[in-house]
């Protein structure tokens, strides 16, 4: 974990209002494993006093990459950033993913910037599979040669047709699920979107018991553990809950721990 | 060099600057990223005699300049505290001060007691402030005899160095600073955060899961500026000035008008070294003007009304 | 099209969109920047039976997402008020709501029974918690027995619709506000500016003249709505709420928690046209939200606890 | 008086750190009066409430220039401003200089920016004289060609030397009124700068009758008069005194006008 001033070197707007941002940061880059996330100040935001996170999406040689999409104050303040700028940089932070358990088949499902947020894992992974990539429409589905490229089988749904299926990506992985054969391999799920995709993927893992990895999206203040803010209901062995942060313990967690109430994953 | 050193009753810091509670964990959290052992002190996250759970999320919410927070004061209990977090924080020469609370008197008192039983705490720090307890412990902070019960109590209790944390949302700061004072306090911090809220305007619900929260960061500096100011011409006892620093002049702000030493609070999850880089900043001021010490510094206030 | 109007007793206003005193000067400052006919209702600089000079310089000082403002209720007296700036106003449509103080009970008095007589006052606003005058006014706004005389004596004086102004450092907001319905008034404003400071630490002097001041502006919006909410639920009589508002979001958020009208203040500095503004943006929320009108959508919160 | 959206045309450093910005304000500039002022909304600093006050420089066609140093947060932050960027902008404000009274022989006395603030009553005035210009150092003296242009004597002095006479502008000035014929015509002065500078002025003005125009840079908050932030002290025919408001009833007054004790023009 490093708190360090990290120089812009490229923006590029990808489709949809996502960009990729590319930061130099070499004393981050060798410690970031899949599923982390770094902490930015957005310069220029003088009136915010937190950071914001974003998962690394690539990290290689002193070259950081994050995708991202602006949706509020700070995200729309990045869309100006320009090489030369710097801002600062916190991480890596967080649990990524686990590898996968030998002999078990991956899956990816992913939504939004959760394309992003599995790279590192797709490309990490020994053993490609199936990658379920939703949206709401084209534009919202991101990164799909180089997941090909990699070895991966994209599937696209979105909600208004405009690529892939029409529909949602649940329709996708139930099709799939039921064309498998009965004696395949165990399936261990890696997810990353919204917080109705986490769910929809934990329903699954809990029905045909799939081991699921699902990566969360909460509010989060101080990155680090020491604020409290990005809690999320777990339970516990002894069947009671506690609350997790999910910059610490999480953001990657088994779907079978999460308490999908309203309170708890909202 | 400038001597950094103050003192709080027997809370011997090597400099002023200390993380305030709440928004430094319990140690390990920020260790990575800051050399503990270079802080006046860490101040822990509210602790009680039992284990609690805290508010539902949201927890906080970013507002102009400040922060909104209603986590609820989550925590291990004291016993967790001394098990899960005291042997790490045993391992540096930081002096640690437990921020403690309870929903009764007793419960205080009990948390108090286990705590001076412990090794490695060096002071406390009353908490009778934290507006996002339901069950009347609020009226601690306004109230001024319940104020000053608890303080009595919590004294009776322990040897430890006591620091009770003033509520900022009363008229009169100043009485509740001379009543710590008459209750054998060795120290007051202040102020803890003021009661706030912000609503959704599209679902209409507030946007904190607890209803109201507590308002800190930039936002409530002067705010607080004033607040110490008034405490720390009611009392002898020392000051810990606690409010919105980002910098090292909002902190000499503090000082100047009487704080013997100050706390870094939301300003640590902006940039981690926030307490380093206003410590730097202290001792590089204390050089530029000629000032052997903190304590020369201390209530330099050019005001005559 | 959604239905502005709102009524403070008598006072009936076009929109709930008034300028908050001492941000819109006495009417002519602003009137070639903005149509003075589209506000809901001005609240003129604080009125005194006497001309005042007010504090020295520096007035105001800036702050995160704040201002800090000692102006020191500087004004030409009710005569001259009467005699340089209502002939003007008189020329107007909009209501006219004068903010009145006094260093004594008597003072108050005088001042309201003068305006009283007078043709184009529609309402007066009574300000007790301005924390920039020494003569023990403060004490009007903190001290819940001064308070309730002095509005009950300008209760008195006149049939003017008349609105207290609480102040915001007391522990219990809801108190004054009851005080003031009890005492006969048609409506409460809230917030004041809340008493704060900022040192100079070069020269080591406070940043205003006068040493302390008052705290404005989007820093203290949150603890604004939490104010604003108690007083609202504390009450049957309209609400007025004020602090930090500069966009209809923030105004929005105080029709949501239970005030019948708000005011913009500091934020007419940055954008003198914020208030119209902030009134268009409370019109489409209005439709977008199918509200037939702004009395539909207040207190509206959705919130059980 | 208006408030509009200017585009940002044009922006270059003159040198010693001063920068001159040129607006397109075409509702602003036919209404410019030499020694008023505009009130900025510097963008991208979303934590300030105030404006910043900017006496014009120039105003010409649809072009408003300001002439400015980065010494605080807002005018630092102003020195990013690049073509096409847009900021609110009030104005004009203030009283600006009255034109010389007939037969009247004009001087002018300028600190800083007070070289630009002066500018547009320099090329105004029917007569021109003898022009003072001083500072701490040889960048601080600003616009000299541009007065000699337009017919003035330009004099110099700078505290180090390094550029013109060593030492005060109020030097040259004793010289120049020392050198002068007795019977020449009422000397009425115009000054813009530091308060140090326009007390000098006054102080003059008392001893030797001149008239003295002085233009005062006090803290601002409105702009318009609304406030009562950037009053001055200034004294009443009846003897007394009254706080008057530089934004409304200045920046220019009379300097006999002025109360010069530390509360009143601090
Ligand atoms: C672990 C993690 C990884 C993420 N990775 C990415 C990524 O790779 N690409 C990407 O585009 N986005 C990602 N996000 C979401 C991203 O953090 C938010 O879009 C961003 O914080 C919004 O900030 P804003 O100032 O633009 O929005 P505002 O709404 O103005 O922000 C106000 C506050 O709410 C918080 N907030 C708002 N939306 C979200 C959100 N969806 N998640 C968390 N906090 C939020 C902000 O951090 C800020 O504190 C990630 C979030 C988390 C928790
Ligand atoms: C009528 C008038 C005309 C002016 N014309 C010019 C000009 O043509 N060129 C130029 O470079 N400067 C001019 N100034 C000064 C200019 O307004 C300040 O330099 C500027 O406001 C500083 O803002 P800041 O945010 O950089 O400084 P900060 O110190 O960060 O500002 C903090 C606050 O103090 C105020 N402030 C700080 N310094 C001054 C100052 N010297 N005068 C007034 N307010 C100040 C700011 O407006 C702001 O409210 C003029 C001032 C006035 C009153
Ligand atoms: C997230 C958060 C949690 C906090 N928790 C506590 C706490 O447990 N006990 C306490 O006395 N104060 C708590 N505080 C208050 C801070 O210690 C401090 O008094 C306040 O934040 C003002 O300082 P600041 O403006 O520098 O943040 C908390 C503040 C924040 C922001
Ligand atoms: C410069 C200034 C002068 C003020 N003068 C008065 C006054 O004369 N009387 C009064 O009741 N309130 C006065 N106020 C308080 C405002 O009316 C308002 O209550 C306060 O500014 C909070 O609103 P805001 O945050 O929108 O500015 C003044 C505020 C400012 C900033
Ligand atoms: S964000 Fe602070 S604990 Fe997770
Ligand atoms: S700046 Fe507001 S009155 Fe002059």
């Amino acid at each position: 974990m490093h708190c360090v001033t990290a120089e812009v070197i490229h923006q590029e707007v990808v489709h949809g209002g996502y960009r990729v941002l590319q930061l130099r940061a070499p004393d981050l880059v060798p410690h970031v494993q899949p599923g982390q996330f770094v902490h930015v100040r957005v310069p220029h935001m003088e009136a915010a006093v937190l950071r914001r996170p974003f998962s690394v999406y690539k990290a290689d040689g002193d070259v950081l990459q994050i995708l991202y999409k602006g949706v509020g104050k700070g995200t729309r303040t990045m869309t100006f950033l320009a090489p030369g700028d710097t801002l600062s940089l916190l991480g890596p932070l967080g649990h990524g993913f686990p590898t996968l358990q030998p002999g078990n088949d991956p899956i990816l499902i992913a939504g939004g910037y959760g394309m992003a947020a599995l790279y590192l894992l797709a490309r990490q992974l020994p053993v490609k599979g199936v990658a379920f990539f939703g949206g709401r429409s084209a534009p919202d589905i991101l990164c799909v040669p180089e997941f090909e490229a990699l070895g991966w089988d994209v599937r696209i749904a979105t909600e208004d047709g405009s690529l892939g299926t029409a529909g949602r990506v649940t329709v996708l992985m139930d099709d799939w699920w039921a064309a498998r054969s009965h004696d395949a391999a165990h399936v261990e799920a890696y997810a990353c979107g919204p917080n109705g995709m986490l769910q929809a993927v934990a329903a699954r893992a809990q029905q045909h018991d799939w081991t699921a990895w699902v990566s969360v999206d909460r509010n989060m203040g101080c990155g680090v553990g020491a604020c409290l803010t990005c809690v999320l209901k777990t339970r516990t062995p002894e069947g009671d809950w506690v609350w997790q942060r999910s910059c610490t313990e999480g953001p990657v967690f088994d779907s079978r721990q999460i308490v999908w109430d309203a309170e708890g994953a909202s | 060099m400038a001597d950094l050193q103050v003192s709080i009753g027997a809370l011997k810091m090597k400099t002023p600057v200390m993380v305030a509670s709440g928004t430094f964990g319990y140690g390990p959290e920020y260790a990575q990223l800051v050399d503990l052992n270079q802080l006046g002190a860490i101040v822990v996250k509210g602790i009680a005699s039992e284990p609690t759970k805290g508010n539902p999320p949201p927890r906080t919410f970013e507002t102009p300049s400040g922060l909104l927070n209603a986590i609820g004061l989550p925590n291990p209990g004291v016993e967790g505290f001394i098990t899960e977090y005291l042997p790490f924080l045993r391992q540096h020469t930081v002096p640690v001060v437990v921020n403690i609370w309870g929903r009764t008197i007793e419960e205080y008192v009990a948390v108090a007691r286990r705590l001076s039983e412990a090794d490695g705490v060096h002071a406390l720090e009353v908490n009778v402030s934290c507006p996002n307890i339901k069950e009347g412990s609020a009226l601690f902070g306004t109230d001024l005899d319940a104020f000053t019960r608890v303080v009595e109590a919590v004294r009776a209790a322990t040897t430890l160095p006591l620091i009770p944390k003033l509520a900022p949302n009363v008229a009169d700061i100043g009485a509740f600073a001379r009543a710590a004072e008459n209750a054998g306090a060795d120290g007051i911090s202040l102020i803890n955060s003021l009661p706030a809220m912000a609503v959704n305007i599209e679902t209409r619900r507030p946007e904190l899961g607890n209803g109201t929260g507590g308002l800190t960061g930039a936002a409530i500096h002067p705010f607080a500026v004033k607040m110490v100011w008034e405490a720390a011409r009611a009392v002898q006892i020392p000051v810990i000035g606690i409010g919105g620093i980002t910098n090292a002049r909002d902190a000499l702000e503090f000082l100047i008008v009487g704080a013997h030493a100050v706390a870094v609070g939301t300003a640590s999850f902006t940039d981690p070294n926030t307490a380093l880089d206003v410590t730097a900043g202290i001792a590089d001021y204390l050089d530029r003007h000629g000032y052997p010490s903190v304590d020369a510094l201390r209530g330099t206030l050019k005001w005559e009304r």
